[in-house]
């Protein structure tokens, strides 16, 4: 009887307490936002699936010898497994249209400040009682507002990795409503006949430009900004292996089966820091209103620049595209062609919104790289 | 440090990143024109000529038109000759 | 002359002694099993391969700094290796068959009465005068009765690392011989008109049906049998990438190249614990011994089990699926088809026998955890 | 430990584990029969159709019996064609 | 203003030094002669970019913590990286014209003598003042001779850490420039007459005897030379994976992923190694003189065993193929052939090139054996 | 060490080094042949018919030429009636 009062003291039943409970409904709820809403599913599902088993009493996956610890100690503690999935998206991203429209570049660096005016927003909240976020927290908060999955995981990792669970969370969410909150603030911004604006058609890119571009941005990094280069080096050495045409198998495997293993075990890492202890409390709401303000202003921001920029460019503008510069690639671009679309259904964007869409990637790291350089 | 502190150095964050972050790619921007100016166009390389691992798949859809046409008549005149 | 001395004393030539040269031959023993009568080669031929290596004298692979060393502690004392094969094999299986007829998952619970039989056999081979079996290693000797090898090589791993590499051996092996051991057992305990009984056809499953389900495995895991969760919960990940269709490259990864990758290393560190102290003892030969026991008397319990439901249940029930119980995916349910076909050439009875073969995996899953809980 | 204890304690587990094991199996017989009942299956899904990575491949092999007899046909076609 | 301070000072263009801005350039010219020259730029390409990386002032790549070092220490200074490439190229290695002919080992064997001449000359220039190679040194840079890129990575990794960016990017840079080496040295050592000698068709090899070749070449190195077997061992797994046509999965997975992903970290590692203090000083200027000089020496042995055996064979030899004895699969077999069909339109020489051009492999890695036995 | 004795360490390494690799590879020379000899060939195996990841592509190839001519002469069908 002794096995028996054994095994009924060591299960769930018996140790379930309620922040527990209440961390794996939170996993539940992400499981379907992925599954049944397909909100990002290819990290909220992993990371729904990693809350749940971190929170299960006496299961030990978070303690020392469990593998979400070995995870979470190895590939996200270090910084490994974001800066390798940057490497896979950089060898994703096709910078084409950018090049052909480099103006698109001040889009995506003005949706930046969507960052940086909440990183202020996060202090002001100190004054609210109950919140007490440091500048290294605040800077890990704003960073939700650069739509950028990987940057946010990597600078929370670095300045806040006690938010780290709530940041990735609210950063991938975001991303995954960008269809529900960009269009609104897009419309309120601009007239329809802004709207319709048909935009010139791009001029070819040779590969010669293709392949010196990313070394141009390691090399600006470089020269500018030592802090970022760790994500702007790798997020250039996988669009260097795409575009140089001579690795071409490292560039397929770089796309896809070592950002499928790293997705996998970077969400697993993720969920295992969505304990309840660091989860449930006021400042995970504070950082959910915060990163949804993030994105408000980010897409505000991008549209008002492009506005700005059409008055005085000989080229015409389509103030839309401006939304797509806070990148949440390529999901911002898409919208930006479907709301054009709404005003014109013969006006497609895409190619267009695509330009301030990976600049407001290379944004988001300069972005990163500065708040790592000053508050990390 | 207190909060009107932890402001100012918020709001100066905010000056100083985005300064940063529009010199940063400002200058992007000029590199960017430089190259389209200075590197011949000889070689315009058509967008999904060469993407790697899109490329068998593309290349697939490129012949597709023509295949799957192709295929379809012979199915036709499959079907038509089988259901005689 | 001194570097021919150095030389001639580092050759292997020189350091040969029996026990080492023998474990080498019993891993030419497995590699020739693996190449010429493929028995389970995925495995066995790098276990093989790995065991060769272990035993070279003067090489150090499992010295401190040597290959296997690493890929042993690293992967597999963590327990992290088996845990990704465990998730890759989660998104291979489709519960579709079990699903449809969920009769079928006592038939994979009676199976696991060979492990459970076996613990106590282990235990009365402790009356023989050289075997000393603690409980523990009894338990880890126990599981190849659950025919599935990264149960049995997480739990060795947990409850007796010297016996891995004999465990780990003789699992596969038997699994190999499932087509040898099994026929004889059911062929005995049927009558041909049983053998010959014409199950109804499955019913169809929704999607829908095939997501809830490994959460609601993983749910009752969590429930009643916490120590089990990281067993069952990588398991069932995988599965949910598989049946959840919103990360299908997830998916994809996890059942090819993450488990390939996997699998060699598994299969060297197992093999890296074939040395010669720890295999060649009598201790071995009780675990080989056991283990045939541990699959007959899985067999014959999942045989006689269908035979007692079939007595009382509105449809029929051919009791040879009864043996697919122990698992060893898919080849029990092959030679339940086999068996039935001998009996009535058109009497397929593969997707039936799939149900209580799946059951298998989770019903041995659920073993393994009553053992780490109460013995770990 | 004496043998006989540790026999004792073998046994309990044997009927421990064993009920344990049915128990959970079973609990999971009556979530599945439940699950069978509420959820409408309203969208049967036919195994083959879902399956990743194995989609790609058994979907071109559902073609397969149309584009075989249409490339069976006009490759006889040709050779006809030819041998003329 | 503090903050304009703190990012100023960070700044690349306030920290560079002569040194690190040298050796970036070193790693751009690399970049070049991957992309443009399509210099094995596999390797070169992530090596150069790992030498721009590591010499960025203030960013830390190389410093605990820093992504370059985790990488070099888990994965070079262990040997692990150099170890599962080679065993993936063991998976693309077909012995099948070693088999067929197999006279050519001979031709393996003389190449290596650019290896040994090499160590002899590397003491030789101890002579001179300002080197200062030690007998462990000479052997890391000596091994450049074998042509083989992780062998000489694995060998210098043990013998001579330190010097281990400019062994590798000497033998990945001279294996690139194989069709520039040799063909005038073929040419010197060889009657147009000899040039013309027509091969013998190879036989068929059975199955059989390519899956007990990989083992015999493990049998032998475990009696004579087990420190060879940490190399030779994982070539023979990749290979027995690939020929025992049972694991065709693993095989696959390691000959493409597997050996990819190791691929790009493991160039990232060695490029991490392109430090200034370790290469810009007269020690690399030494080591890619004596790079040359192994390749030339090693290149004329082979032909000139060439020669000699085909004086007493049976069968004709034609003596270019003794060139590709030194390796560097499979640009030294092409060279061969491309040579030989300058004297002859109508010889083919490529797949009797094959059999020297495999065993140079072999060679070396028994050559890295007998230098680690007896210097390591 | 002085460089006299590093340079005699040198010589005997060489010596040493080339005898073992032709020993080594020597004795597999003796391997192969007696392999050759007692192996029996009944099953000549012709090389691209079992490499793994190779087959796949290479057996599309070996399809190809049929195919190819089929698809060929499918479309120009298909064009000629279409330009009618
Ligand atoms: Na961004
Ligand atoms: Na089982
Ligand atoms: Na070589």
């Amino acid at each position: 009887m002794n096995g028996l009062m054994t095994l009924w003291t060591d299960t769930g039943i018996a140790n379930f307490q309620w922040p527990e409970l209440i961390m794996m409904a939170v996993g539940g709820l992400l499981l379907y936002l992925a599954i049944v809403r397909k909100f990002e599913p290819l990290l909220l599902l992993p990371i729904g699936f990693g809350a749940i088993l971190a929170n299960i009493p006496n299961a030990g996956f978070n303690d020392e010898g469990g593998m979400l610890y070995y995870i979470y100690h190895i590939g996200i503690e270090t910084g490994i497994f974001p800066l390798i999935i940057f490497m896979g998206v950089g060898a994703l991203t096709d910078f084409g249209a950018l090049i052909a429209n480099p103006k698109t570049l001040f889009l995506g660096a003005a949706a930046q400040f969507g960052i940086f005016a909440t990183l202020f927003g996060a202090i002001i909240l100190n004054l609210v009682p109950g919140f007490e976020f440091s500048l290294a927290d605040a800077s890990a908060i704003a960073i939700i507002g650069g739509a950028d999955g990987p940057t946010a995981i990597f600078l929370a990792s670095k300045l806040a990795p006690d938010l780290l669970g709530a940041i990735a969370v609210a950063a991938y969410s975001y991303m995954a409503l960008v269809p529900i909150i960009q269009p609104p603030i897009m419309r309120a911004l601009t007239t329809p006949a802004e709207r319709e604006i048909k935009m010139e058609q791009l001029r070819p890119v040779s590969q010669k430009e293709k392949i010196i571009f990313p070394l141009a941005v390691l090399f600006m990094t470089i020269l500018f900004l030592p802090a970022a280069t760790p994500l702007v080096g790798m997020f250039c050495l996988g669009n260097l292996m795409r575009e140089s045409g001579v690795v071409d198998r490292l560039s397929s495997t770089a796309q896809n089966e070592l950002i499928n293993i790293v997705t996998i075990f970077l969400g697993l890492g993720v969920g295992s820091k969505l304990s309840a202890d660091k989860f449930l409390n006021l400042e995970t709401l504070g950082i959910l209103g915060l990163g949804a303000i993030a994105f408000s202003i980010g897409t505000a921001s991008g549209v008002l620049m492009a506005k700005a920029m059409g008055r005085f460019s000989k080229s015409p503008i389509n103030p839309l595209i401006g939304a797509a510069g806070v990148s949440a690639v390529p999901m911002a671009a898409r919208v930006a062609n479907k709301v054009g679309l709404e005003a014109n259904p013969h006006n497609f964007l895409l190619m267009h919104a695509m330009g301030p869409n990976v600049a407001g990637v290379l944004g988001s790291a300069v972005a990163a790289g500065v708040l790592l350089a000053i508050v990390g | 440090m207190d909060i009107s502190g932890s402001l100012v150095t918020a709001l100066m964050l905010m000056g100083l990143g985005m300064a940063f972050v529009f010199i940063f790619l400002g200058l992007l921007f000029v590199c960017i024109n430089l190259m389209a100016k200075y590197i011949p166009v000889d070689t315009p390389v058509t967008a999904p000529k060469r993407k790697t691992p899109v490329s068998a798949k593309t290349d697939q859809t490129q012949i597709n038109p023509q295949v799957v046409a192709a295929i379809t008549s012979a199915v036709q005149q499959y079907r038509k000759a089988q259901s005689v």
